[in-house]
């Protein structure tokens, strides 16, 4: 079990400047929680491009190799001839590229976001119910006691409305 | 992973039980049915699994006489097809042939022989001993007494041994009393034949050869004498002689499928065409295109019919005529036929005799391409003469109810049916003491009967035929069984065979035979020791075996004319060419014309499913009635496809829906024959009209034959309303590339 | 490496069909054909087809793989009606081919257009897709009045319903033509040794039948007929049945 | 803004306002449901079932007509299916805030309108039991779809279409499976807290999604484009007159579009009545759509006047009979209403008025919908009687089996929606707090 | 409250594990099935032994199932065929009894189908023996076989590999087998 100490905010600004100072003290290992997305507090933790765009992209080439594949490998498996066509028709399988593109596109996309972002969370994490309704707030692992005292203080001048301790799964 | 309970672990065991549980059902489900294997007991001798035997045959369908070969598998016949060394269809088979395998494996084919309980009761099934024992006793009872006369047999139009057998069978009985009845018989054509050629039998028309058919209603396609053998001769004339393309013209007031493949269809107006003949007889004199000796005779005859005085009786124009005449000469050999719708009206004989004499004229006789007169097959008896006509027929009827008909026979035929109600045949018929049907059917006149002897089909019996018309020379079919009889039936042969031996007396003396077959091996013994002394076989048994492989006798050889001209001077003064109707012309206003239909024939056809599914070849009706009427009546009327119309005659009445139908005349209607069974299995039974049944009863005086072309009805409407079951949608191309090539077509 | 790119090429030229080892054609002599319909019957006793009853032809699902289309020309009296027998014309380039999702239907060996039912799953886009509107659908399982059924040609496939079929040029017969020539050790079946159904019943002999691949076919020698043409032949289907013109003017 | 009364909603109203839509359950909602159901039950699967056991014959198709009321009703969901995900996406990529409180559940509709026709595609084919053939799964026959048939296009595209939206769907509700989650206690909590993934809305988290959110919409795009491009080519790729079409593609999208973007309105006007949404889903969002709905209309028109002018000006015998047909044959009736209400009566939202009224435009968009029911009913039923040979020519009349498995489709779709409204909530919680003032102290 | 979803999924251990034995127990049991239920080796109304007939007295395949090379069916004897050397030989043992019976009821022997192909599938015996196909190739060791067993699948796959490996003329064409 580890600890982990919660800030919670009232208003956007003091969130933000708590998690800025936090940050400036060296506690690199903070978590920012809201209820909507806040560009500025992605930036505060560093993020900036998403890599789920690799994703994506090795998805759809990797989709656009299988499609062709399958329509090629399908029509030679068992050689049925139809209507005239070439056994290894170029229009129709592009279609069949097009979307198997997409669907391996849209199954990495989601992949990479599980990948990317650490969910599924299988481990309880430190959360309070508010941060999803109107409240803001901050977890921040403390490495030592004086650094947990260091960290309540810091929430406190920012003005959360309220810092506790929290037990976690480690 | 923390620990599972008791409660738990049950609920898996119980899980993975109902899994299996499921598991093995599937299997089991999903298994291929256990079938057996079945062997026999004892093989049959040329019995292979899974390879066809073809046995050669005859059909029976019609009165054509084609061969056929018969495709059997296991003993089931899968297939009728025609029989390639046949002179006459060689080959090909019509529809209605085909369709043979339908009577063979019919579903209401009556399957025992029945007994009526009490007049106007039930059927009983019996035994076959106990019929024939009845039958016989009955019979053998008139004999002893000297009442044999009071027998009659009426049959359809069998023909070889069969014909002989019932005709020896009959005298020895005492009866003169044996009369053939088929509603499509051309007694008229054959009188004709007999007044103008002095012939028993019909001429060969040789339509291969020909370079002009010039037919005035014979549909020659479709229903007319031996429509197999003359759609090959077609084929031939249209397309088989390289540049020389033979041209057909149809004279007819419905176009028939003849008239649909002619060149040109010519409307006269019905009853009219011998007329037309007459025109075209009087413009080939004065034409100065006959020089015989007799010119003068023939143009006394015909002077006062030219096409000026002839075009406003026939409806066609006088430069028409002259145009027809002068085709007629100029496409020599050119061939004038006559037969159906114009060769049934009252003036049948006349008609036929002008329009023969227009081959008189044209010098179209006794030569490749015109009518050449068949060698009289004398291998059995000719059989026309048995051929009862109209007359003959209101003669049995009178016979019958005035008590002079104690038994009467009835094999294969159906006057119930097949004559109209004005002849009041039904009702005598029902006076008759002992009333017998031979038939594989429940048809309306076996439906009257007090005794049921179900008949094989003829693919289940013995027999043979000469086919008629005849292709030129002498040929004789056999008939063989080609399945066992699938249910307790018997062949007509057999039966009176048997009845024979029952009877007694002096029966068993002239008919020794216990069997068809046995009997028919006599008879063509005979045929092998009288006609064929020559070394082609050593014996007759290789004889009969290769008769019996090839099913014809006579194959294969080219037609040798009877060159002896029989043409006799034809007095064409005297005859009464104008036509006679049934109602006047005002208060019925439209001539009724019933056709023979292609699919079903005169009714025959009918219980035969595939016959029912097969569209009719003009209108693509299906398993109905309809009446034809022009576009331009329809709309008089207020007319629309499908409505249900009444049509009224002076005798009776029938309701069916309208066709528009194009082709036509406006001043006819025209009711296709076949539909409007009451009886005959679940395919006939109660579907569509049966327009004999409106017809007057009036005759055609020098052939005795029913007019039935001669009626005029009024038409109304109902209100009611039928949706026609029909396979074609549109039938104009609509300017679409259906006939011609791309880029030609408008 | 090659004989790769050889692979290659042949597979992605489209008009596989050009290489065939028979070429089954018909021809029809629209000028011989009398519409009497013999052939129609033939076809329903050789195939199998059901007899389906006067209600299923009020709804339009009769089945009859060869059908006598009419045409009327012309107004009274001056009128016409041609017949045309209308079967799968067998198209090479088969519009009804490519949309089949299982390939139940495809072009074989023999330059036929082949229907296999038992791969069929009834999505009906071939009946659609055909101009010729010669593919017909078992809408229900058909019986057969005992004992009709007696009569089914144990060649052909009995149809459930659910399935897609079609005239295929009576393929059973082709099949027992090639075993009996296999059976004579030749290696092809020769000229008049396979006649489907309606081309045997034919009273008229309007049709031939016979490898178009034989220079000396009868069916060959058809086809260079010049009154011969394929019925719609703007759709560029390349139609296996030729039709011979009815023959209009006369002197 | 026309209402000026309006009291712009606090981030904890729109929870509470948003969640009671899926906590409290009444009896109109179970009356609703239960009816649904049954309709669904007796309409659709009944007939259905009696199809199966007799053979496609239940239905009215016939030898001229080989497709019919199945194949329009798959179009028509198809095409209902293609309001949302890319209205939805497209307006995404374009940050149009206004999408925000309607997406959500115009994104249910997709997805079981989708559904709902991947139903008629088994109530279509004749051997339902060998449909997995179309799918390429290695089998011991060896034997593949054939990838060169245009339905293998639809399989492939349906297939990828009812993936991608419905991952669309579920992945921008992953903040509010949350949300419930933590409103909620026992089973449902669980349930939520495994829809959820775990969610707490932490920056790492919310970018990750708005970028994984971000692709999505561009793949779905092009996707849905092509899902009814595809869908045309069912007939455009035939050569039968009157569906061998180049302006297909546009065509059905175009309408797909139409039909989907009225259907959201219809969609819009039940859930803001029944479930007291009147706060989150307003005027301008109606006013907009009204706005969108006359473009996709004036195309529409544009595209059917091309369709009927180059069928007639071209004067081939295929195309004037079908268009004549079409035009003034037996279902001339059907074709001018469908152009009275696709082309005519959106002409009326023209008027501010009327586009601002949920009334009318609950009439409109319903009519709308009728409109588009027949149209595609009317490119099946007049354009496959009329084919090439004359002979051939036919007629197609629905059947009753059709009739009731058509209403019961409805029924399905309104089932599905019902049980979706109980397990997401119908409008995005996160986004419409992101249309509202910020919880800042300068706000 | 947590909000793991580890936790959440462990909640609904045993319900998940309910589901996966239905799924396991169904492999299992159509194994099962198929293992012990099977209709490859059915028993027969007579026991009739190939390895008697074939291996011990030495009577070749074509003396009985004389169609072989000449139909498609290989043909089954007929009870004629059978009793044509029962009559004599071997007339005491209790299944040459019950095939007497038979005869004297002049019944066919109902025996159970062991190599049925599936539905619409057309095969004919004569082609394959006439291209040298060992009846065993198909059959399997029948002539060791006390009671039939059918080795082979007889579902399409095994046909087609076999067609293929032996490149067949147009042995992979459908309407070789389907029409």
């Amino acid at each position: 079990m580890a600890k982990s100490i919660l800030g919670i905010f009232q208003y956007e600004e003091d969130f933000l400047n708590a998690a800025k100072s936090l940050k400036a003290s060296g506690f690199n290992d903070i978590t920012l929680m809201s209820p909507i997305r806040l560009e500025e507090a992605e930036e505060i933790v560093g993020l900036y491009k998403s890599n789920v765009r690799y994703f994506s992209l090795t998805g759809a080439i990797t989709g656009a190799i299988t499609g062709f594949s399958l329509a090629v490998v399908c029509a030679l498996v068992f050689i049925l001839p139809t209507g005239g066509r070439a056994i290894i028709a170029f229009p129709p399988f592009l279609v069949i590229t097009y979307e198997v593109t997409i669907l391996f596109g849209v199954l990495a996309t989601l992949l990479g976001f599980h990948f990317v972002s650490g969910l599924p969370a299988w481990r309880d994490k430190a959360y309070k119910v508010d941060t999803n309704i109107d409240r803001f707030s901050i977890a921040v692992d403390p490495g030592s006691d004086t650094d947990s005292t260091k960290i309540e203080q810091t929430l406190r001048d920012a003005g959360a409305e309220e810092v506790k301790q929290l037990e976690v799964a480690a | 992973m923390t620990n599972i309970n008791r409660r738990d672990f049950l609920k898996l065991i119980g899980a993975g039980s109902v899994g299996t549980g499921a598991g093995v059902l599937y299997g089991e489900v999903t298994k291929q049915t256990v079938e057996l294997l079945i062997p026999q007991v004892i093989p049959p001798e040329d019995y292979s699994p899974g390879i066809a035997t073809w046995y050669n045959t005859t059909c029976g369908q019609c009165s054509a006489g084609c061969g056929i070969s018969v495709r059997t598998r296991e003993g089931r016949a899968k297939k009728i097809e025609g029989n390639p060394v046949h002179p006459v269809n060689q080959g090909r088979l019509c529809s209605m042939g085909q369709a043979g395998l339908n009577a063979l494996y019919n579903p209401d084919r009556i399957r025992r022989p029945l007994k009526r309980n009490a007049p106007g009761g039930s059927f009983t099934p019996i035994s076959w001993d106990e019929a024939l024992t009845t039958l016989g006793r009955r019979l053998g009872n008139l004999k002893i007494q000297g009442k044999g006369n009071q027998v009659t047999l009426l049959s359809d139009g069998v023909r070889g041994h069969l014909d002989k057998l019932f005709a020896t069978f009959m005298q020895e009985l005492g009866s003169d009393n044996y009369l053939q009845y088929d509603f499509a018989f051309p007694n008229a054509l054959y009188k004709a034949n007999k007044i103008l050629f002095d012939i028993d039998t019909l001429p060969y028309y040789d339509i291969k050869n020909t370079n002009y058919v010039l037919s005035f209603g014979a549909d020659y396609l479709g229903t007319w004498l031996s429509p197999v053998h003359y759609s090959l001769a077609y084929g031939h004339l249209r397309q088989g002689r390289g540049k020389r393309r033979g041209k057909c013209v149809q004279i007819e007031p419905r176009m028939s499928l003849t008239g649909a493949n002619a060149d040109e269809w010519i409307p006269a107006k019905p009853g009219t065409e011998g007329l037309l003949a007459m025109a075209i007889a009087n413009v080939i004199i004065s034409d100065d295109h006959y020089r015989g000796s007799d010119i003068d005779d023939w143009a006394s005859a015909v002077g006062s019919y030219s096409p000026s005085a002839v075009s406003g009786q026939t409806d066609i124009t006088e430069s028409e005529i002259k145009r027809i005449a002068n085709d007629f000469i100029r496409h020599r050999p050119a061939l004038a036929i006559a037969g159906d719708n114009i060769a049934s009206g009252t003036n049948a004989v006349s008609n036929i005799l002008a329009i023969n004499a227009l081959n008189y004229l044209a010098g179209n006789l006794n030569k490749e391409g015109g009518v050449i007169f068949n060698k009289k097959p004398s291998l059995v008896q000719s059989t026309q003469q048995r051929h009862a006509s109209y007359i003959d027929m209101m003669g049995l009827r009178d016979a019958m109810s005035t008590g002079q008909v104690d038994t009467l026979i009835v094999h294969n035929t159906n006057p119930v049916f097949n004559l109209p109600n004005s002849s009041r045949f039904k009702e005598a018929l029902t006076k008759v003491p002992y009333k017998v049907s031979l038939s594989s059917f429940m048809d309306e006149t076996t439906d009257l009967v007090d005794l049921v002897l179900p008949l094989n089909t003829y693919l289940e019996s013995w027999g043979d035929d000469i086919p008629e018309p005849g292709v030129g020379f002498t040929t004789a079919t056999v008939l063989q069984p080609v399945v066992t009889p699938i249910y307790d039936t018997r062949s007509s042969g057999d039966i009176i065979l048997t009845l024979a031996h029952q009877i007694g007396g002096e029966l068993p003396v002239a008919l020794p035979w216990t069997n068809m077959e046995d009997y028919l091996k006599a008879g063509w013994k005979e045929i092998y020791s009288g006609q064929i002394a020559n070394s082609a076989f050593n014996s007759f048994d290789q004889f009969w075996r290769k008769a019996l492989e090839s099913g014809v006798w006579g194959e294969n050889k080219t037609c040798v004319p009877d060159r002896k001209n029989k043409t006799k001077q034809v007095q064409l003064n005297n005859i009464t060419i104008a036509p006679e109707f049934s109602g006047d012309e005002k208060d019925f206003p439209f001539t009724l014309l019933p056709y023979i239909s292609q699919t079903f024939f005169d009714g025959k056809g009918a219980n035969l499913p595939w016959l029912q599914e097969l569209p009719d070849p003009m209108t693509s009706i299906v398993y109905n009635s309809w009446i034809e009427l022009n576009p331009a009546t329809a709309k008089k009327l207020g007319i629309k496809e499908g409505d249900l119309i009444n049509v009224q005659s002076k005798e009776g009445s029938l309701q069916a829906p309208a066709f528009i139908f194009p082709a036509i005349r406006p001043d006819v209607i025209a009711i296709p024959i076949g539909q409007g069974h009451t009886q005959y299995g679940r395919y006939a039974k109660n579907r569509g009209v049966n327009p004999i049944n409106i017809l007057e009863s009036i005759v055609d005086d020098a052939s005795n034959a029913l007019a039935w072309s001669s009626t005029r009805v009024k038409i109304s409407k109902t209100g009611k309303h039928i949706d026609l079951v029909k396979t074609s949608g549109v039938t104009r191309t609509l300017g679409r590339q259906i006939f011609d090539k791309p880029g030609k077509h408008s | 490496m090659a004989k790769i790119t050889d692979k290659i090429k042949e597979y992605t030229r489209p008009g596989y069909y050009e290489k065939f080892d028979y070429h089954w054609t018909m021809s029809i002599d629209l000028d011989r054909c009398t519409g009497c319909g013999a052939c129609v019957v033939a076809c329903q006793a050789e195939n199998n087809l059901p007899i389906v009853g006067e209600k299923r032809f009020k709804e339009r699902r009769e089945m009859k793989w060869l059908r006598i289309e009419r045409y009327w020309e012309g107004e009274y009296p001056n009128l016409k009606l041609k017949f045309l027998p209308m079967l799968c014309q067998q198209c090479d380039q088969a519009p009804c081919e490519t949309p089949c999702p299982v390939a139940a239907t495809y072009h074989n060996q023999d330059g036929l257009n082949t229907q296999i039912y038992n791969r069929c799953i009834g999505t009906r886009t071939c009946a659609v897709y055909c101009p010729y509107e010669v593919r017909y659908f078992n809408w229900f399982t058909y019986t057969w009045d005992e004992p009709l059924e007696q009569q089914l040609n144990p060649d052909v496939t009995v149809r459930e319903k659910g399935v897609m079929e079609k005239c295929t040029f009576c393929v059973q017969r082709i099949r027992m033509a090639k075993d009996k020539a296999k059976d004579d050790n030749r290696r092809r079946v020769k000229d008049g040794e396979v006649t489907p159904a309606c081309v045997q019943s034919c009273a008229s002999e309007a049709m031939q039948f016979g490898d178009l691949n034989d220079p000396n076919s009868k069916v060959s020698k058809m086809t260079k007929n010049k009154r011969a043409y394929h019925v719609l032949e703007e759709l560029n289907t390349k139609p296996s049945v030729v039709y011979l013109q009815k023959v209009e003017k006369h002197d | 803004m026309t209402d000026t009364n309006y009291q712009e909603p606090g981030y904890a109203d729109v929870n509470r306002d948003i969640l009671q839509t899926l906590l409290v359950t009444g009896p109109k909602y179970w009356i609703t449901f239960g009816i649904s159901a049954s309709v669904a039950l007796i309409c659709f699967f009944g007939p259905w079932a009696y199809q199966l056991y007799v053979g496609v014959g239940a239905a009215g198709m016939n030898r001229s007509a080989m497709w019919g009321t199945y194949l329009s009703n798959f179009i028509f969901w198809i095409g209902l299916s293609h309001s949302g995900t890319l209205l939805s996406a497209v307006l995404h990529i374009t940050h149009s805030g206004w999408r925000k409180a309607i997406y959500r559940s115009a994104e249910a509709m997709t997805l079981f309108s989708l559904m709902t026709a991947a139903c008629f595609v088994m109530v279509h084919v004749g051997r339902l039991w060998f449909v997995h053939w179309t799918a390429p799964i290695p089998n011991p026959m060896e034997l593949w779809p054939n990838f060169r048939s245009p339905l293998m296009f639809d399989v492939m595209a349906v297939t990828t279409y009812l993936t991608a939206s419905s991952i669309f769907i579920y992945m921008g509700s992953v903040p509010d499976y949350a949300a419930v989650r933590d409103a909620s206690t026992g089973l449902r909590r669980r349930l939520y807290t495994i829809f959820s993934f775990g969610w707490r809305g932490t920056a790492k988290e919310w970018h990750t999604l708005s970028w994984a959110y971000m692709f999505f919409a561009v793949f779905v795009i092009p996707l849905a484009v092509s899902v009814h491009s595809i869908v045309s080519w069912d007939f455009a790729l035939s050569i039968v007159p009157g569906l061998h079409q180049t302006i297909f593609a546009p065509y059905f999208v175009c309408g797909a579009i139409y039909s989907g973007t009225a259907g959201i309105v219809s969609v819009m006007f039940l859930l803001r009545k029944y479930m007291q949404l009147e706060r989150y889903i307003r005027e301008i969002h109606l006013d907009n759509l009204g706005k969108l709905l006359i473009v996709l209309s004036l195309i529409w028109t544009y595209i059917n006047i091309v369709e009927v002018f180059t069928g007639w000006y071209s004067g081939t015998s295929f195309e004037y009979e079908f268009l004549k047909f079409r035009l003034f044959g037996f279902y001339a009736p059907l074709y001018w209403e469908m152009i009275l209400f696709c082309a005519v009566v959106p002409l009326f939202m023209l008027h501010k008025k009327i586009r601002t009224s949920w009334k009318w435009m609950f009439i409109i968009s319903i009519l709308i919908n009728i409109g588009m029911f027949t149209e595609r009913f009317i490119i099946v039923a007049t354009s496959l009687p009329r084919k090439f040979l004359p002979d051939a020519f036919g007629f197609y009349f629905p059947s009753f089996v059709e009739i009731m498995i058509s209403i019961g489709s409805f029924a399905i779709f309104t089932t599905l929606f019902l049980i979706f409204i109980k397990w997401t909530p119908c409008v995005s919680i996160y986004e419409v707090k992101e249309t509202l003032k910020p919880l800042r102290r300068d706000a | 409250m947590s909000i793991s979803v580890g936790d959440a999924i462990s909640s609904f251990k045993i319900p998940i594990l309910m589901g996966v034995m239905v799924i396991f127990g169904f492999g299992i049991g159509y194994l099962i099935n198929y293992t012990f239920f099977s209709d490859r080796s059915p028993v027969q109304p007579i026991n009739f032994s190939h390895k008697i007939h074939v291996t011990d007295n030495n009577i070749q395949c074509m003396h009985c199932h004389a169609y072989v090379d000449k139909t498609p069916s290989a043909g089954v004897p007929s009870v004629k065929k059978c009793m044509g050397c029962h009559k004599a030989i071997a007339t005491d043992k209790p299944e040459i009894i019950k095939l007497t019976e038979y005869w004297d009821k002049q019944e066919p022997i109902p025996w159970i189908k062991v190599h049925d192909v599936p539905d619409f599938v057309y095969f004919t015996h004569k082609r394959h023996i006439k291209a040298g196909i060992e009846c065993q190739t198909c059959h399997g060791p029948i002539e060791t076989m006390a009671r039939v067993t059918r080795v082979s699948s007889l579902k399409m796959p095994w046909c087609v590999d076999c067609h293929t490996e032996k490149q067949v003329e147009n042995g992979r064409d459908c309407v070789t087998c389907h029409k």
